[in-house]
């Protein structure tokens, strides 16, 4: 076990909580219907993303899927541009023409968010691609979920990264569902780090509930893949708190085994984190709470900011179709 | 017909296939249900919901995330005589399995000289509104209308998307059906007898004399709300609503287009090599001295669907759009046409552009 | 251009290609070709020869039988400022990549408001003959040009293959670029600059003014042989190359139309829904008072293509049908016909319908 | 080691041999220019399509991809039925609809070969879940090549049967080339059976070239089909002899290493089934000599009769697009 590294815990932790509190006010503000487009919220995965995230620099560049605030957050985007797209401006990330399930930013190094499951990944093994060509420094980190392992897009993608030994890292985030369905009604039973076996690739798995850990493994995957092994594969076990798509609760409609949802909240990454920096001395309640006021009057005054900005002009609508 | 829908149901699109399939598992043995989310809590915007139950995971089969396999797996359980209905939730997903479709389903018949057959339904569920954006709202019909081998139908009432289902399902060719998800909600009068001429070409949904609209699924109601306005100043509009893109048959249009001698196609999808362009290169090709003005069309402008509901007013045609185009051919009085987009006004009572009506909240 | 043409060397279809891919790969660093079968010893018909010995296999790079990975990872690259050539050896196996092209390739540039943008050229090669059947034969282009966001092209001489593809893979946006496998092997005049306007729409490559032919890649070379034997009878036949597919640039055909009057189109795919289709739309629509006889349209008819050669005479359009179709719109008498049609029989010299010359044994 | 079954030898022989001739007849006559379409031969791999099918029953149903001959003789197809197909015959077993690449015949059991690499894999796998849910005993059995690995299509298929637990079993071929690129240009190094435990299927591994290793193999893997333990994969190394697609030898083009070939030859499935029988006294020169006869013969007529036989008719060429 690594010395606790109180510094990098708070940096994680003021994260962690940063994009929860994001999440909980687009759920919480969604039913004004001013935010139309589908969300798939992050609420109880923020582990994964933020100990993947944290670990990687200005050159690394990220790929995600439908669900993908907390990598966009994670990875320094900016609030108020993640906001304004959900809101459908103009000063939105992609200026409104992609609503959250694109949520993309050349300059915070999201390079695509994509919402038809796996067909972002063989995007991030053309970015690892060109970064090799180019000799540019950087690994791709591409995000996906439990569900994309089931895609044809996943395994043509991680044979064709191995057989080159292309700079990426597969974060897996296996929350064990797509939308309704449980991933035994999905998969055969075999850990999922088999999955990188087929291609030769060994993975690591690890407790995505546990911001250290998975930081730590991402580390090694990083050193890994910068060093010419090839593509790396974490897997991260997490939890899906609200439904799949939408800012409510669902757990009433008997989807998951009763007390599933209950057992998963209290694994909480973030009161997991928190005991443990509070044992460290790092947090107390004074310095929680002002990291809490902190982090909402960002939010408030992003949401603010979001909401006053211009929609896009109809005039607009017909440009950069071509170059 | 008219009579048994007088005396009919009165259901929405999505209960109308909901009924299709439970009478399709129920009358037909070799017949499943096969797609992502057919066993979910919402039952595929609910039409699903409850035939897991009824009749097990055997014939109501959730799917992993693999599009392509699956529709390839519906194709090779046909070469031994099943008859599965499978769904993908937005005409994207399909994209992914198009080598099965165009390659296996639409060319086996052919191959084996009629000795295998394909016969199942691939349910595609279009999107639009609620910033479904660039992946999630495309329609496509004329890509899969371009390949001979499939059928492809696209309903625009309750009574229809079932009789599609049942009719394609209990056929001998791979059916592409194309639900518009703004259409799911649309209520309409659904008898008990299935019409088994359902699949036989387009269908007149309103008598006129002065110009024939011809429109396919969600734009059929727009072109009828077109209609309505200009029957106020006196034009009788004939709309016809295509409902089989594949195989096509355009002869009660040339005859339509032979009384009105105008012709305006709205598509639901791209204008530009939509299937406007295939009905109106067809009817100048037959009837070109029965043309008194030029043929119109109208359909989605050449660019990809953007999220933000500011730029979905002016991607999407409605009614105001066709009875512009309806003038245009008319040669309409400015007074005449004031007073037509006077009454659509009205009627679209300030209703938002990207839902279909304020029962509709989304996310999906 | 000419002038420069006159002077140029005569080049193959493939060898211009192969011409165009090795001084890509000179002039742009960023440009890389991807496929399967790029290093091998046959070179992609010939187009990729000696490239991988040049260039090394990080910009020549063979790729297992992924074809969906791997445009995906082309749009990818391209995210990061490359500009990848990829093949796919039929169009056939581009089907299982349409997920890539149409929802990422076609849309990112829209997405980001032209920040990013995808400069790939997609070389598709449509087969033909030697029995190639159902699965390896089909064009499929009015699909592609169905597809706001991408360029679709279709050479029919080398000059604009090479040319298209330098332009292409020097620009902004994806470019699918249709070979017809009949035409790797016809030579032209092919000059050292290159044409950067060549896809900026047709090319008349022919004139005449009693009828407009319009055709697309190895039907052009159809149509010139159609206009050629039309000569002898006193008939000018003007022969327009569409080239570009999307972009669609129709103001050309309409000056000829207004002309003549009288317009055929032959698709090199399917009648039903093809680039006729929307040129004959467009044209009724924009210039119906100049038609003096219905339009017309030639093309693959509404079924798979047989294996067998005696299926193949019946499916493929000759300049035999394309004469017979200009004599319809011209109303010509029945000795010209004849008269026609026996220059074009003998000009044909009993080639077999399955090969294009004699030189082309097979297999591929 | 299982005892030496002379009376399974002997079938397994003359079924190798008599395809072996009809290949080379093939071959042979190819430059004739009479067999207008594309063949794949399946010289030197003769012992896995043989050795997996004999032990077929008739329920059994295969499913190949563009390189069946050899599947569809060992299977009972019908010679001149196949000959006729590759000239172009209505009496082809596809009408001449179809030609080599599509060789399909429903009451051999040989129900699709399909061009596009991996594209019958989930016909394959729908064939075992309709019987399934049909009831009906039978085992769907699809073949395919080291390449066919590649494809998205083999994973998500492979993915669907295990979780299913479906009767089918994937034969795969290994000849360590897709037209000219030899496997580890392909993808990374690892045994191919590790392509199964991805999808939680245990593989065995054998000898294409030994026909009795490849039948035994193969009855294992039927007899776990067929009691419900789900998909199985038998991987067979062999050899391709002639060119890709075409009648002739491409040694000379030098994409395999030198030797490879004359090496791989050395391994000849039917020499060594034939030095077993030889030495099992089963077989001498006079019993051979009349196989190798009565073989050719067989094949003599079967050419002429489809040489014969009649073109199809123009007048029917637009029948069967639609039911
Ligand atoms: C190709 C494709 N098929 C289906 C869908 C619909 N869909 C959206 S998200 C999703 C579930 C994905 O599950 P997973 O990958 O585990 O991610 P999670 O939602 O659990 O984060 C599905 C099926 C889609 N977007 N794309
Ligand atoms: C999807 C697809 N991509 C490419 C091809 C072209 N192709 C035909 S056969 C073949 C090689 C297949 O290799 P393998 O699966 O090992 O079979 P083998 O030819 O060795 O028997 C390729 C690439 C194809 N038919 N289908
Ligand atoms: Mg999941
Ligand atoms: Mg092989």
């Amino acid at each position: 076990m690594a010395k606790f590294d109180r510094d990098l815990a708070w940096r994680g932790y003021r994260a962690l909580v940063r994009i929860r509190e994001v999440e909980l006010a687009i759920a919480a503000r969604y039913p004004d219907q001013e935010m139309r487009c589908p969300v798939h919220l992050s609420v109880g995965q923020e582990g994964v993303a933020v100990g993947a995230c944290l670990p990687l620099s200005a050159d690394d560049l990220v790929l995600a899927g439908h669900r993908s605030h907390a990598q966009y957050l994670a990875k320094g985007g900016d609030l108020t541009a993640m906001l304004a797209e959900i809101h459908g401006r103009e000063t939105g990330c992609c200026g409104g023409r992609g609503g959250s399930m694109h949520l993309l930013d050349v300059e915070a190094g999201l390079l695509a968010s994509i919402p038809i499951v796996g067909s972002h990944l063989p995007l991030a093994v053309g970015v690892a691609l060109a970064r090799r060509q180019r000799r540019e420094p950087g690994v791709a980190v591409a995000f996906l979920g439990d569900g994309a392992v089931e895609t044809g897009a996943f395994h043509e993608t991680l044979n064709f990264a191995a057989l080159h030994r292309l700079p990426v890292v597969f974060v897996l985030e296996d929350n064990g569902y797509s939308v309704y369905t449980p991933l035994a009604e999905r998969q055969p039973p075999r850990p999922l780090t088999d999955v990188g076996l087929s291609h030769g690739v060994e993975g690591q798995s690890v407790s995505g509930d546990d911001f250290l850990e998975v930081h730590a493994a991402m580390e090694t995957a990083l050193v890994a893949a910068r060093s010419g092994a090839g593509p790396q594969l974490l897997v991260a076990s997490t939890s899906r708190w609200l439904e799949h798509c939408g800012p409510y609760d669902d757990d009433h409609l008997g989807y998951r085994p009763q007390g599933e949802l209950e057992r998963a909240k209290q694994r909480c990454p973030i009161r997991r984190l928190g005991d443990q920096l509070r044992k460290s001395g790092e947090l107390d309640d004074r310095r929680e709470k002002a990291l809490y006021a902190d982090v909402r009057s960002e939010i408030d005054a992003a949401f603010a900011a979001a909401f006053a900005a211009p929609q896009p002009s109809a005039a607009t609508a017909a440009e950069h179709v071509y170059g | 017909m008219a009579d048994s829908l007088q005396a009919a149901r009165l259901l929405s699109v999505a209960e109308a296939i909901r009924e299709g399939l439970e009478r399709a598992l129920d009358e037909i043995p070799e017949a499943f249900v096969m797609g992502e989310g057919v066993t979910d809590p919402k039952g595929i915007f609910g039409t699903t919901t409850g035939l897991m139950d009824r009749f097990g995971k055997e014939r109501v089969i959730e799917t992993p995330i693999s599009e392509n396999a699956f529709t390839g797996i519906a194709v090779g359980a046909c070469l031994l005589g099943q008859r599965p209905i499978i769904v993908h939730q937005r005409v994207e997903f399909m994209l992914l399995a198009m080598e099965q479709l165009i390659n296996n389903a639409a060319k086996l018949r052919y191959l084996t000289r009629g000795r295998q057959s394909v016969p199942m339904v691939i349910r595609l569920v279009i999107g639009r509104g609620w910033g479904q954006g660039p992946q999630h709202a495309q329609s496509l019909e004329s890509v899969f209308a371009a390949i001979p081998g499939l059928k492809v139908a696209m309903p625009s009432r309750a009574v229809d998307a079932r009789d599609m289902l049942m009719t394609g399902i209990r056929g001998g060719d791979p059916l592409v059906l194309l639900e518009h998800r703004w259409l799911h909600g649309v209520r309409g009068p659904v008898a008990d007898d299935v019409d088994p001429d359902v699949l036989s070409g387009p269908v007149v949904r309103r008598e006129g004399e002065d110009l024939t609209l011809v429109a396919t699924s969600y734009m059929v109601l727009e072109a009828l709300r077109a209609a309505d306005a200009l029957a106020a100043v006196g034009i009788t509009a004939e709309v016809i609503d295509l409902r089989v893109l594949r195989p096509l048959e355009l002869a009660p249009i040339g005859e339509s287009v032979r009384r009105t001698g105008r012709l305006v196609v709205i598509d639901t999808g791209h204008r530009t090599l939509g299937m406007g362009a295939e009905v109106v290169a067809t009817i100048s090709e037959r009837q070109l001295s029965h043309l008194k003005a030029p043929p119109r069309r109208l359909g989605l402008p050449d660019r990809p669907a953007a999220s933000a509901r500011s730029l979905a007013a002016s991607f999407y045609p409605r009614a105001e759009e066709i009875a512009r185009e309806a003038a245009e051919a008319l040669g309409m009085d400015t007074e005449d046409r004031l007073h037509v987009e006077r009454i659509l006004d009205e009627r679209r009572e300030h209703r938002l552009v990207d839902v279909p009506d304020p029962s509709f909240q989304g996310p999906f």
